[in-house]
């Protein structure tokens, strides 16, 4: 799940972490009036939006009056970056950047446990500077069983900072960070830039936070900021009914048990031709409501002119999902083609059950997807 | 041989008075796997199918000298029964729970490490070495004993490769479903260092998919120590980027861990990459001449 | 550091384990005030007093009506156990009790950890319990990296109960107790007994916590209980000037650098006949302004006949010591009689410095101690 | 020989820009200690007495090759400073600062166990191989090499003790001042082991106090495992019950932990005990016959 920036730095402040003063605004005229609430001069005029690359769209501008302020707000709330409309700007102090560096924590699959990662080359792209010069990033795993006592954030502290000052202060805002990222079961805490000011202060100017899913159970505050979009909303919706659902843009609906089947099925449409237009995984049962459920969700694309249903009976058998299907397409009005590709134990006996109704059948998913793609 | 599970295995049940555990108790029972017990706090000294019920692993470890777990508790009690289960000395825990928040998954790997025990999964359909034991939700009837190892991220994926393989008369050593989630216990690399060492594994099936980078990197293990011939077949080519597919570690995330980078370095690694799971037994005979 | 039974029943409650209600008392009518309000027909009145064998003093009564109540309050309030004085009692619910436990947690010095200490003999004085039946305690060392996570706290909780209802609260109770004794730094977090009522209830009825005197400094909340006795506020007053000091009831002053030299020098004069007034550890410098607090802290106690200086002149050498005495002396108007024992570093000039002084100067303990014990 | 420092000792000093660090380095360094650095954050560069300060520890055992450690900063941030050392790889770690905290002495213990590293202290006065090297606040100059291994809970009594053995011409091969708290790090047991393994050493003194039980623990050691000659001492005979003497650790609680007890258990395992410190060489010297 992502938050905001402001939503992000809210939670910084909260755990002590520096940042710049900002006000957030709906509208122009709010902007304008943070302004001159702000009493600075210069101020930057920041999108509010749940994804990258908001300063190349034009979505990040500096002001030096209350009229800039004004009219960059305009402009930026009227604004759509990658598809997202901006409904929400921050007027945010322009602080004196002296240099910029990156701190970020995430999750690291290959060491299983969260990783620091810290570079020099701040305000860049991290992943091209990962790619380009990965020796100018840091990476240190972090103990879980350890976390970061006062001698590792000292010692992290020291490959970017000589002054004990400036040590002193990184050394707290990676403690605070990490305890932020444990507490609040983050997937990714990032700042980009951390900026040493001209005045020696160390400023979180830009902060990126999003958070694992399978936790936000016990993190009500984490949640309550959740802003899902259409997408998500359907998703959400689906996972509510047990499934796991994702929206793609192509023709066949596929109904599939398993993620890993699931994903194969997309892959083998695309590969005989078709374009898949959704990802769901009905999980493990033949329950006919789930089947109703499922079809329902498949059906409300306008797009989809076929569906194909890949179920692999393994636990539960085929015979009891050919039945559990006819009974759900019992309730189920609908003249859209279905292949149904039935594999596994008792296979035979579930296809046999099939022939003859609205279904058509397959044995092998080279078959059923074939049938698929040349649907009606 | 096989690996990690045999007849030796002594088996306790997480969670065995729960609907799915009670569940697959039963049919791991049917399959010959020797279930020793189960655990359910508060349920000491009652019977589930004929097994002892215990309060705690560590009695239950007492009592049974089990040396296998596989826990079927809800994913928000997951990480604590991965722990006790460490903490009492077993050796292999299986963890099916699915949803286990990833911090979570960190701390129990973290633990099981430290008392020097393995873990599999999460979020996984646990493992089966034909014609000797099953630890976990697996169709038994798909299996074939014999001498293809199978490892997978995928649960049904795992199914239907293994049930071509079965059916083009090719048996298993050991099938093991690692887990869909980003940070799971065992994963290929130690895996396939298992299989190529055990004497009756002959050829090996990797099944991966997209998200993070453990293919690749199992690519590289295999051109410099398996010398068994290794097919793979990767799910999810067709995947949008920043979108989790089911599994939560199926996404392809800042540019990395698509479909077609691990297909590269899995060919580069001599590897045989399979198009559709169908494929699979030809191109395993092929490379097993 | 010692606190009292309300005081820690109070960090019982604000950590969640559960105590009976109870109410404090300066004086035996509010005693019967708090009978009145709790409208509760059997109480005890408990007197709080930072010793031990309360109950076997008569310091803690069942009292049925108001009457009672006050009149145990009266005399529980003239009362004083072990030489306190009690100023304050508790009134306090009465329970009905089904059997009773025992739940400490304690610094080990053997496994170097925290032990979890439980016993079903809960209400008898547990070290009998630890000499007569040591197999009805049950220990368990805390590995501080780990803690008490729920599966912890279930298996010991099943040490002592089987019904699930009485685990679970028994589970919380020992990760809250041990949260409590953790987060304040405690040595001693003690419940004797914790009751289970006859309802099913698991209830601490008395509860004795000692506190890490080394941290106090990070336990404001901890250290503002603090009720110094006359004896803990003099070794509070040397602790502060750098020394050890513990008053004992003898007649020969000592003053030694070194807690383990200090000690034998105790041992000697008892040894050779004499009593010691006291044990003083002035630390390892020859400042004399250090000798003139040690000596006025000494001076105090009208009990003191003679002074007894060992010294082990190490890094401080012996001349160095004796220019200190000297320096120090010059001050102190005393006709006290001051044996000086200097051994070590340049100790024949520290020694030839002091003939011919107010000083009796000796040359090995054995010496001095004989000095000290037949002056004058 | 000699046991846990000698001539192969590299020793870093942390907080060697303080008072007593800078103090003692330079008598460490006078005695002939290879001090090969020490740290103070913020001060990395610079020299003290001309060793080369660094800012971390990592740094220092990268840039010296140390293997040992002092601690001289403040009890409040000495555990961090015992764990920073064992993390960095530190083998031998003696932390000389009194007042820690009970709780963080157990932490920083537990840490340098699970490094495999070795813990002196707190709350001690650091240990000493005559004639090879110093690490602590011992006085050298009553130190004289030879085969008594002196072990300790208390500072100033171990000098009395070196003293009477040195003007009775009896040298020491290893003297450890183990720290007055109540948890310490190296205790009685271990010493006397390594000091029975030591063959340069050929008689020992073991000087305790009251508080805590280590010394009926340490008679029982003595008795079934030490072959050299043990002689004793015990201070504390004439303290009072629940009073704390000066250290931390002693102190008589809960009817335990008294001089007599130790006394006797430690004659009971054939120790003698001297009376007074005086008394140790003579009774060395017989119990060496």
């Amino acid at each position: 799940m992502k938050i905001h920036e402001y939503q992000a730095k809210n939670l910084f402040s909260s755990y002590g972490i520096p940042v710049e003063k900002y006000v957030l605004c709906n509208v122009a005229a709010e902007a304008a009036k943070a302004y001159d609430d702000m009493a600075m001069e210069r101020v930057v005029v920041k999108a509010q939006v749940l994804t990258g690359g908001r300063g190349k769209a034009g979505g990040v501008k500096l002001a030096k009056n209350r009229e800039d302020v004004a009219r960059h707000a305009e402009t930026i709330l009227g604004m759509a970056i990658k598809e997202f409309p901006v409904t929400k700007v921050i007027v945010s102090e322009a602080v004196n950047i002296g240099s910029e560096y990156y701190v970020s924590y995430v999750i690291d699959r290959n060491t299983k446990s969260v990783i620091l990662m810290m570079s020099a080359e701040g305000g860049m792209d991290i992943e091209e500077v990962a790619e380009k010069t990965p020796e100018k990033i840091f990476k240190f795993p972090i103990d879980p069983l350890i976390g970061i006592p006062d001698y590792l954030a000292r010692k992290f502290a020291f490959e970017l900072f000589k002054d004990a000052a400036q040590v002193n202060q990184m050394a707290a805002i990676l403690q605070k960070l990490y305890k932020l990222f444990v507490d609040k079961d983050a997937s990714l805490a990032e700042i980009n830039p951390l900026v040493l000011t001209n005045e020696g202060n160390l400023i979180a100017i830009d902060a990126k936070m999003t958070f694992d899913d399978n936790a936000l159970y016990r993190q009500p505050q984490i949640h309550a900021l959740f802003e899902p979009t259409e997408a998500e909303k359907t998703e959400a919706y689906a996972k509510e009914k047990g499934f796991s659902f994702v929206h793609l843009d192509g023709e066949i609906g596929c109904m599939v048990n398993g993620a890993g089947l699931a994903m194969a099925t997309m892959d083998m449409i695309k590969l005989y031709g078709g374009t898949p237009a959704n990802f769901l995984d009905i999980g493990g049962s033949s329950n006919p409501n789930k089947v109703i459920d499922a079809m329902t969700l498949l059906l409300k694309d306008p797009k989809v002119k076929v569906v194909l249903i890949n179920i692999f009976g393994g636990i539960t058998r085929c015979d009891d999902v050919a039945s559990g299907l006819l009974t759900a397409f019992e309730q189920l009005k609908t003249d859209m083609p279905v292949v149904v590709r039935l594999t596994g134990t008792n296979e035979k006996e579930g296809r046999e059950m099939l022939k003859g109704t609205h279904f058509r059948v397959a044995e092998t998913m080279g078959e059923a997807v074939r049938m698929a793609v040349t649907a009606p | 041989m096989s690996i990690l599970i045999n007849e030796s295995t002594r088996l306790i049940v997480q969670g065995i008075t729960g609907r799915d555990g009670g569940f697959h108790t039963q049919k791991m029972k049917a399959y010959g796997t020797n279930v020793v017990g189960g655990t359910s706090p508060g349920k000491g000294g009652t019977e589930v199918l004929g097994i002892p019920v215990f309060n705690t692993v560590y009695e239950a470890v007492e009592k049974t000298q089990a040396n296998t777990s596989i826990i079927f508790v809800p994913a928000r009690f997951a990480a604590d029964a991965i722990k006790e289960a460490a903490d009492a000395g077993i050796g292999l825990i299986i963890c099916i729970s699915e949803g286990m928040p990833t911090l979570d998954v960190i701390d129990a790997y973290r633990f099981v490490q430290m008392k020097g025990a393995m873990l599999i999964g999460p979020n996984c359909p646990g493992l089966m070495s034909p014609g000797k034991s099953l630890v976990g939700i697996l169709p038994a009837q798909i299996f074939k004993q014999g001498n293809i190892g199978v490892i997978s991220r995928s649960g049904t994926l795992t199914y239907e490769v293994v049930y071509h393989l079965t059916a083009n008369g090719m048996g298993q050593s050991s099938a093991i479903g690692m887990g869909g989630d980003p940070v799971v216990g065992l994963y290929f690399r130690e895996l396939l260092e298992m299989l190529q060492n055990d004497p009756e594994t002959e050829a090996i099936v990797m099944i991966g998919e997209i998200g993070g980078n453990a293919e690749e990197q199992a690519a590289e293990y295999v051109k410099n120590h398996v010398t068994k011939p290794v097919v793979g077949f990767i799910a999810g080519q067709a995947a949008p980027p920043g979108k989790q597919m089911g599994h939560a570690g199926a996404i392809i995330s800042g540019g990395g861990g698509t479909a077609a980078e691990k297909i590269a370095a899995m060919e580069a690694a001599g590897i045989k990459v399979a198009k559709e799971p169908s494929e699979i037994p030809a191109m395993l005979k092929a490379a097993m001449k």
